[in-house]
């Protein structure tokens, strides 16, 4: 197992390096200068090539990939062109905001989606059946930053029921309920495609489970029909969802740059978004390089968990 | 008590001795490599075909009979350059085919032909009957005129009990036993010398495979054809082979004629084989049964010396040692075991 | 400037001038203003929370370039001279206006002595001295020197008081460099000057001034704390506490305010209905000091021929756009400074909506109508592309009413609009690729053309059009030398006038800037220069 | 032979509903077992034996399958009509059953001994320590010598032959009256079904249990059943003492069987067969379900469904050449 | 209940002696179609795919303004006689824009489809057939792009160079074809060892003709219902990108400009109907594509053919 882990970790980092050098090939092919909101348009050429070199800029380019990269090995993720702070403390102190997003989507999506997915699945074709597929459709189907404007509009403009936007009531301490309270409307939004998507996927695994040999054998011996779904059911039709968790990620992070924009929830995907719009490169670059070690690790610790639950698997 | 409806005139497949090989395995192997994890790192080989030698002989039926996973699959598709051997030699019609690439098989292929058991999965669903037919025509360059090779097409269908009008159905429309025609019937049309047949009836009903196995063995006799007949029915391959190659785990146990073989087996596992094989009347329940014990080990970690040796009730110290080599120990009758020595 | 970066507003020409002072701003302005109008005696105490669109990025004098940072500065930090709401400055911790000697070369500043840092440190003349020679220290990479142009050495001659002396006149100094931001010498004292930037001082809320109020938290993307500074040396703070609400876009904070989530913001023309229709809530404008324009390619025929840029300028129906896209929130221009301005003349035709005149003078020009109604330049039919930023949403929306409007008069328009980065890229050299941009400019106290339209100004200027006027740049050169007042004054009105006389660009509009406050904060005031002006005077009846 | 009667079917019915149709797929099915005895059901793929075993479990998948009609005493009571609570306690329990696919009737996920004892506490009132001895013993039953090791393994780590002991274990473990075998061996080496025979055989002496063995494999039926069940077609067609069987088939299909494999022992030169494909569901014919591939079809087997009838004490055939007064002489046309 | 009856009714009538009986004749586009067919949410996707589809083609028919004819005077002018669904903030009618955008909108769900099911199917081919290194190399790099959140390297790209239709189509086609790669390689890997393709191999097909001939129509279900899916999601990007003020240039219209157009609140409170009609379509026209990728699953579902 360990051995299993160990060389699963080594085979990530091909990945990485792989996407490092496309995160940097991004911003080398970027038509102008990363400075040019920074410097001064009236300063002499001379003093703009020298500025250019004292930044690195004038090296070649794969010199410059190697510091960039053996930088951000050191933990050294630059500083921000525009708010010249540390790059890795920027998203460093946005990090829990949208972890703590991701992490509540992913329960909400987790609670409902496998419920109704092995309800629809063992009532295949009944009524409930169809209302929850006919519901997912419409949940993959509708564009995530219009349902998010639509809530905001009619749960938070129009009946206040809910926050505009933010991670909390501002001032006072810290208080848990507000936090939810605030958490809700973007955690949902967040989580609706992903709830829709994964609906269908429990759907899907239940009923191939369903019909399984030893489902059959299960019941042959007996066990109340309870018994049969989540006992013996259930655990072998979550395992392949442990993987599409994994594939989900990236969804997750790409939604949560719509969101985070919808909500003012200040997070990295809110930071991307910034950042992009003001040419901050040390910035994109480490939050792309951020956000596919997220997905990269992602699917490390669901391949591993995967190997964990299921005994099928050897090392 | 009921007779057969009737009862056709005995024949019987003559063998010349000292007939020409057709086709030649010598010190045959194929190994596969093992992957294991989500690595997919090869960490050891599957060693499916460990060394054989089989002969098969123009115009005869050669069975070849073994446990699931013993590699006779893999012995067959390999002779038929379907997978590279790993090691050893391939002769056909006196031309070694061992070592040719893909392009330079292509005249082979017209030579040898492959009918597959799966009777499901050998049919392209997306293909009808006819152009599944045509196919092989039309890339080797046969019956170049349209009509021709529809005369061909229905002519084969024909022989092979299918009525001819269907050439424009899908595989789906047919039955399992039919479908298993339209594989004798693609493995036909190339007018080959050889046909090696992977279980051709395991997959068919009781019923059905009596048809398919009588329509084989006229095939035979009309086309002069030689079969490499693999299955792991002993009853069956009994009734349609000649000679008969009893494998275990890579390795050949036993070669000899059928009747020699299924009254006088030599190899402690053929013994075994046959006597595991349920009778066909109750009344011969009686009789003595060896059974093996312990299970089949894996081609992926053979045992030393005879492969056999875990299960041998008959083992002896030699056995963990030294592989046993094959030899003529009656006539005709070739057995690698220590027991003969 | 008026608010945030998504504004119109692309960069000062000549950068902020933080405030001078003068007296106590009655602030009148806009349809709607009734600051002041309030009775009654200023109440202490009490807290409100402000919308804001994006995080500021630095508060150093030297290096803070965009409008989140100048806002929040102006409440931190205080300077020698402010501006009021006539945009003429005043003292702030200058005990007076300046003393200039005769030849205009010596400038003699005495400081209160009663202004302290958030810290308790007292401001001394050498904390200016410090500061000012951040900008004149050799490595220094931030974006002001022209300010520093003339300036020859800054000393402190006593304890409290501070002496500039210029290699030239420069009438331009009051309104500039004596307006920026006082930086502790007691902090960064000891960091070079090239480090000031990065140091915490300046990207965190370690950041220390003197003026009214103090930053105690921020919490970057969410908000900004500001706490009242008690030993603030004039009138004010009030409130004992600000609240800058960190929100995505205008959109955002009009929805907060909707919410009751946010008691101040700045409202974009189109909303202002919206705002006024909430309870409790009172929108105040005033106009706003900048314009928007379109900007013609000189080295691009046919924009070289004025007759051409004045026929697009007649096509262009500027009263119907402020009608239709500015909810009317807008006077239209038709020179190159703001009417507030002591630059501003009237003494130049404005060129009427015409568009018959328009094709008229167009096929003077050379164009010709052909049988489908397109305007042929050259035999082939005229197409040009129209650049734009897309951050402000008003002017996106008129950029493609122009469109319609020039196709009324035969010419095809392409429209593209880019991410202002992007936007800045095509536009300056090396890239310079355009036929005509859409686009706005801040304006800044003391006006000068000089920077905006002299032909030296292609390359690292800001005279991305390439207006290239011999008469022009005459009158505009060294317009800040000039000691006399009325001269200067004149040169610098008859620049300008020789701008809008060449249509160097298409000058638009002059929009009003509104703000929308909950009807408990009395004494409100507005100014163009600064989202929350006087901020310290405002007060929360009980 | 003559011990107490355990299952009792009476002209079951069960058929598939799809859209418009109704499909038949058991069809009048009757016959008993008894105690200790072992009964065969042969036919082909698709003749209805699993549909008939799992009608006896209850277990006909729903929504489509449903029994339609007919009676199954179990010990006097009907099953048909017991509530579903009481077929919990029936199933696994009472009546036990195994399937034809070693590879895949265990749950992956759990380890054997975890299926072996959530089964036995199920049903009995013991503890998990308790189930665990009785899970070892039945696995040494079924011989595995390493039965403590085994309990905790995963299905994945056994080979199909050991999976199917496991099954058999565990359906032994509740002492069932009657076990139903869905082709226990059909997926098998010869080897190892030899072994797995001989332990039904084994154990069917040991236990007293009746057995219900499903196969297609005349072979099988020939080593273990005392009684077979010959279906076509979803109808039982023939029910005959082994040894009468094979000696005297009835019935014409179940001859042509019989002729149709080849035998080990003797030497045929060619096969018999029985012409034609095996019908599904859906297009049987008219009449007498195999009369489009009988020799001896008459006019009479086109028009109408024969019934299955009393041969004699011991035998049932459904053929109308045994049917007195209908067929002249079915000889006779043996022998043209 | 009689069963003699019932049987009577499921019966046959005998085929005609000795013929081998079987199942009616049916072409496999029959089959398929008639599986679809059955479905009834496939078929009312189809139907409104079709509507919209012809009505975006027939727009210059159908609309009855010029999509971008100002009249700022009718600024967001309700619905009425004149702007059947009224008028934007421009004054531009957007019953017509909705049909002009749908062009545009189909159009980059179309073309990005198929830039990137083309790739994704040679790519997946070509590793799938081949296996060893290059299918090795081929996956490494289909892992790296899809650990990319699709949306960072979107926004980044679009947001250096510019969102011209062209641009977002060639972006969508890089950055989505690995799920149709992976699709067919597994689906490659899959029938590469079914014994039909040994069994062409056997008849010395060449390698060419097996790839395109066998195992690509074999294959090529799951791509179509993949594809179709793609579209929508495609739809629902480029709308995505367009609220973050990345998309297509004003004024071609497309759904999602026209819905980032009308993203304000003044607009929702005073003209609910400017957002809500493009968001309606989008999210129709998304729906109708997912129904009718649906029933392609089921009516191409290749245990159709085999069993
Ligand atoms: N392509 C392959 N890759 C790896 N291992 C293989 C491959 N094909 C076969 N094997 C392994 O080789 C061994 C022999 O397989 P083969 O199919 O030849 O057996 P067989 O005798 O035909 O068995 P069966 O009766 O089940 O068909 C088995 O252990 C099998 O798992
Ligand atoms: N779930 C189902 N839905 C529809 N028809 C079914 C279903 N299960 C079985 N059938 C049909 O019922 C008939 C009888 O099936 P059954 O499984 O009893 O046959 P069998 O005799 O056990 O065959 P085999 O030897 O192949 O196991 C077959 O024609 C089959 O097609
Ligand atoms: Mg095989
Ligand atoms: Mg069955
Ligand atoms: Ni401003």
């Amino acid at each position: 197992m360990t051995t299993y882990i160990i060389r699963r970790i080594l085979m990530t980092i091909p990945i990485l390096i792989g996407i490092s050098i496309i995160s940097f090939g991004i911003m080398q092919f970027a038509p102008g200068e990363p400075t040019a909101l920074d410097l001064d348009p009236n300063i002499s050429p001379e003093d703009r090539e020298e500025q250019l070199d004292e930044m690195g800029l004038n090296d070649p380019i794969p010199v410059q990939y190697v510091r960039w990269a053996g930088n951000i090995l050191q933990g050294e993720l630059g500083t921000s062109f525009i708010t010249n702070r540390d790059v890795g403390s920027m998203i460093w102190e946005r990090l829990p905001n949208t972890l703590v997003l991701m992490i509540s989507s992913t329960i909400m999506t987790m609670i409902v989606a496998i419920p109704i997915g092995i309800i629809s699945a063992m009532r295949q074709y009944s009524a409930r059946d169809y209302v929850f597929t006919f519901a997912s459709f419409i949940g993959v189907s509708i564009p995530n930053f219009w349902l998010g404007l639509m809530l905001i509009i009619f749960l938070s403009v129009q009946l206040s029921l809910f926050p505009v936007g933010g991670v909390g009531t501002l001032g006072g301490d810290f208080d848990i309920l507000d936090r939810l309270h605030h958490l809700f409307l973007p955690a949902l939004v967040l989580a609706t495609a992903d709830m829709a998507q994964m609906t269908r996927y429990t759907r899907t695994s239940m009923l191939e489970v369903k019909n399984q040999d030893y489902i059959r054998t299960a019941r042959a011996k007996g066990f109340k029909e309870r018994r049969v779904v989540y006992k013996h059911g259930l655990r072998n039709a979550l395992m392949p969802l442990i993987t599409m968790f994994g594939l989900l990620l990236p969804t997750f992070i790409g939604g949560s740059v719509v969101v985070e924009q919808i909500f003012t929830w200040p997070g990295i995907g809110h930071l991307f978004l910034e950042s992009t719009f003001q040419r901050d490169y040390p910035v994109i670059m480490a939050l792309t390089m951020f956000g596919a070690g997220l997905v990269v690790v992602g699917n490390l610790i669901a391949d591993i968990l995967y190997a964990i639950v299921d005994p099928r698997i050897e090392y | 008590m009921v007779n057969n409806i009737e009862v056709l005139e005995n024949e019987q497949h003559e063998i010349v001795p000292g007939q020409e090989n057709i086709l030649e395995m010598q010190e045959l192997k194929k190994h596969f490599p093992v992957k294991t994890g989500v690595l997919q790192r090869t960490t050891g080989h599957v060693k499916a075909v460990d060394g054989i030698d089989i002969a098969v002989k123009k115009g005869e039926s050669f069975g070849l009979v073994g446990e699931s996973g013993c590699g006779k699959s893999t012995a067959g598709r390999t002779a038929m350059r379907l997978y590279e051997p790993t090691e050893g030699q391939i002769t056909f019609d006196g031309e070694d085919i061992s070592r040719k690439k893909e392009k330079d098989l292509f005249n082979l292929r017209r030579e040898m032909q492959m009918i597959f058991q799966d009777p499901f999965s050998s049919l392209n669903p997306r293909k009808t009957v006819g152009s599944m037919l045509a196919e092989p025509l039309k890339v080797h360059g046969l019956y170049k005129n349209q009509n021709e090779r529809k005369e061909k097409i229905q002519e084969v269908m024909g022989r092979v009990g299918l009525n001819p009008s269907f050439t424009n159905r899908y595989p789906h429309e047919f039955s399992g036993g039919q479908r298993q025609r339209i594989g004798i019937a693609r493995a036909l049309v190339l007018e080959p010398k050889m046909i090696i047949a992977d279980e051709p009836v395991s997959a068919l009903d009781v019923s059905i495979q009596s048809q398919v196995l009588n329509l084989l063995d006229d095939l035979q006799d009309e086309f002069n054809l030689t079969y490499l007949f693999i299955a792991h029915d002993l009853s069956v391959v009994k009734h349609f082979s000649d000679r008969i190659g009893v494998m275990y785990l890579g390795h050949m146990a036993e070669i000899a004629d059928k009747t020699d073989l299924y009254d006088d087996p030599l190899h402690p596992y053929t013994q075994a084989l046959l006597s595991a094989v349920p009778r066909s009347h109750p009344r011969e329940r009686t009789r003595e049964r060896i059974t093996l014990t312990g299970e089949l080990p894996s081609p992926a970690n053979p045992p030393s010396g005879c492969v056999f040796h875990t299960r041998c009730p008959h083992v002896m110290d030699v056995c963990k040692e030294i592989v046993p080599q094959m030899r003529e120990v009656k006539p005709n009758q070739y057995v690698a075991c220590h027991l003969y020595e | 400037a008026c608010n945030g970066a998504e504004e119109d507003v692309e960069g000062e020409p000549d950068d902020e001038d933080p405030d001078v002072e003068d007296e106590e701003a009655e602030g009148d302005d806009g349809e709607d203003g009734e600051d002041g109008e309030v009775a009654g005696e200023p109440q202490e105490g009490g807290e409100i929370i402000i919308g804001q669109t994006g995080d500021p990025n630095n508060f150093h004098s030297a290096y803070m370039a965009d409008t989140q940072s100048t806002d929040v500065a102006d409440m931190i930090h205080a300077s020698l001279l402010r501006n009021n709401d006539e945009m003429e400055m005043e003292p702030d911790i200058a005990a007076d206006m300046p003393e200039v000697s005769d030849d205009g070369l010596t400038y003699t500043i005495e400081l209160q002595d009663d202004v302290y840092f958030h810290d308790g440190e007292q401001v001394t003349a050498d904390d200016v001295v410090f500061t000012y020679e951040v900008f004149l220290d050799e490595d220094y990479t931030g974006p002001r020197t022209t300010q520093f142009e003339y300036v020859d050495s800054i000393e402190a001659t006593e304890e409290l008081e501070v002496t500039i002396e210029l290699t030239e006149p420069d009438a331009a100094l009051e309104a500039s460099a004596l307006g920026f931001e006082i930086m502790p010498e007691h902090i960064l004292g000891d960091v070079a000057a090239d480090e000031q930037e990065e140091h915490d001082f300046s990207t965190s809320d370690e950041v220390v001034g003197a003026g009214p109020y103090e930053m105690t938290e921020w919490d970057y993307g969410t908000s900004i704390t500001l706490d009242a500074h008690e030993d603030y040396h004039n009138e004010g703070p009030y409130l004992d506490t600000l609240t800058l609400r960190i929100a995505e876009d205008e959109n955002a904070v009009l929805a907060m305010l909707q919410a009751g989530e946010v008691d101040h913001a700045n409202i974009r023309p189109q909303d202002v209905e919206t705002a006024e229709a909430i309870d409790g809530v009172n929108v105040v404008a005033q106009d706003g000091y900048n314009y928007n324009y379109i900007g013609w390619n000189h080295d691009r025929p046919p924009f070289d021929d004025p007759d051409v840029r004045t026929a697009m300028t007649m096509a262009i129906d500027r009263e119907a756009i402020i009608d239709g896209v500015l909810q009317g929130h807008a006077e239209p221009a038709h020179f190159p400074h703001h009417p507030m301005s002591w630059a501003h003349t009237d003494e130049v035709d404005e060129v009427p909506y015409d568009p018959d005149g328009a094709i008229e003078l167009l096929e003077e020009a050379g164009f010709e109508q052909n049988d489908e109604g397109q305007m042929e330049w050259e035999g082939e039919p005229f197409s040009f592309e129209l650049l734009t930023n897309q951050e402000s949403h008003a002017r996106v929306d008129w950029v493609v009413v122009v469109q319609e409007m020039l196709a009324d008069i035969g010419i095809d328009v392409q429209t593209d609009t880019m991410e202002f980065g992007a936007y800045l890229d095509r536009i300056q050299t090396p890239n310079y690729d355009f036929d005509a941009i859409a686009g706005a400019w801040a304006l800044s106290v003391y006006p000068d053309p000089e920077p905006l339209f002299h032909s030296d100004q292609y390359e690292q200027g800001q005279n991305n059009i390439r207006y290239d006027s011999e008469e022009f740049d005459e009158l505009a050169e060294d317009n800040r030398a000039i000691v006399d007042e009325d001269e200067r004054t004149e040169a610098v009105q008859d620049a300008y006038a020789q701008v809008a006389e060449d249509q160097a660009y298409t000058f638009m509009y002059y929009p009003d800037v509104h703000q929308a406050h909950i009807d408990e904060i009395q004494n409100f005031q507005m100014s163009p220069e600064s989202d929350y002006y006087r901020v310290e005077e405002w007060w929360l009846e009980e | 032979m003559n011990g107490e009667t355990v299952i009792d079917i009476r002209h079951l019915k069960t058929s598939f509903f799809s859209k418009k149709t109704e499909l038949p797929v058991v069809d009048d099915v009757s016959f008993s077992v008894h105690k200790g005895e072992t009964l065969a059901i042969v036919g082909e793929s698709g003749s209805g034996k699993s549909m008939t075993a799992l009608s006896i479990m209850r277990l006909v998948p729903t929504p489509n399958g449903e029994i339609v009609d007919g009676e199954i005493y179990f010990n006097d009571r009907d099953l048909l009509k017991q509530k579903e609570k009481e077929m919990f306690k029936v199933r696994g329990n009472e009546i036990s059953m195994i399937f034809q696919e070693p590879m895949t009737s265990l749950n992956p996920v759990y380890t054997i001994g975890d299926q072996i004892r959530e089964q036995l506490t199920y049903h009995q009132d013991i503890t998990r320590r308790e189930a665990h001895q009785i899970g070892i013993e039945m696995l040494q039953t079924v011989g595995f010598s390493r039965a403590k090791e085994i309990m905790g393994e995963y299905p994945h780590r056994l080979s199909g032959g050991m999976r199917q002991r496991v099954m058999i274990a565990m359906a032994l473990s509740n002492n069932p009256q009657l076990l139903i075998a869905d082709e226990p061996t059909t997926a098998l080496d010869v080897t190892v079904q030899a072994q797995i025979l001989e332990l039904m055989q084994k154990l069917s002496k040991e236990y007293d249990s009746a057995i219900i063995l499903i196969t297609h494999d005349l072979g099988v039926v020939a080593e273990l059943a005392e009684r077979v069940v010959v279906m076509y077609g979803g109808q039982v067609v023939e029910e005959a003492p082994i040894d009468e069987l094979f000696d005297d088939p009835l019935h014409p299909y179940s001859e042509g069987l019989l002729n149709s494999i080849p035998k080990i022992e003797g030497t045929q030169d060619r096969l018999d067969s029985i012409p034609g494909t095996v019908p599904t569901p859906d297009n049987l014919p008219v009449g007498c379900n195999f009369v489009t591939r009988c020799p001896y079809a008459m006019e009479l087997c086109q028009q109408e469904e024969p019934r299955l009838m009393d041969k004699d004490s011991s035998r049932k055939v459904r053929c109308f050449l045994h049917e007195e007064g209908i067929a002249t002489d079915g000889q006779q046309h043996r022998s043209s | 209940m009689n069963t003699n009856e019932m049987k009577q009714k499921a019966k046959s009538p005998p085929p005609a002696s000795g013929a081998e009986t079987l199942s009616e004749h049916e072409s496999m586009f029959r089959i398929i179609t008639k599986k679809f067919f059955q479905n009834k949410l496939a078929v009312l996707g189809l139907i409104i795919l079709l509507v919209i589809i012809s009505s975006a083609v027939l727009a210059p028919w159908l609309a009855t303004h010029d999509p971008n004819a100002q009249s700022l005077t009718d600024r967001l002018a309700p619905p009425s006689a004149d702007n059947w669904l009224g008028a934007d903030h421009l004054g531009r009618d957007i019953y017509s824009r909705i049909l002009y955008a749908g062009q545009m909108s189909l159009w980059v769900g179309f073309a990005a489809m198929l830039s990137a099911t083309t790739i994704g199917v040679v790519i997946g081919s070509i590793a799938g057939f081949f296996g060893g290194w290059v299918d090795a190399v081929l996956m490494r790099i289909v892992d790296i792009i899809i650990s990319f959140p699709s949306i960072f390297l979107l926004i980044t790209i679009i947001s250096v160079f510019r969102p011209a239709p062209s641009m977002l189509i060639v972006v969508f086609g890089l950055l989505s074809w690995t799920t149709t790669a992976r699709l067919v390689r597994s689906e490659f890997l899959s029938f590469k060892e079914r014994e039909f393709v040994l069994a062409a191999r056997t008849l010395g097909l060449p390698t060419r003709r097996i790839i395109f001939g066998h195992i690509l129509p074999n294959a090529i279900g799951p791509v179509i219902v993949a594809a179709t899916l793609a579209i929508g999601m495609f739809i629902i990007a480029e709308s995505t990108l367009s609220f973050l003020g990345l998309g297509i240039s004003p004024p071609t219209a497309t759904w999602g400009n026209m819905l980032s157009d009308s993203q304000d609140l003044t607009i929702f409170l005073t003209a609910w109907y400017y957002p809500f009609f493009p968001g309606l379509m989008i999210f129709i026209t998304v729906l109708s594509f997912n129904f009718v990728g649906d029933g392609l699953r089921d009516a191409l579902d290749p245990r159709v053919m085999e069993k």
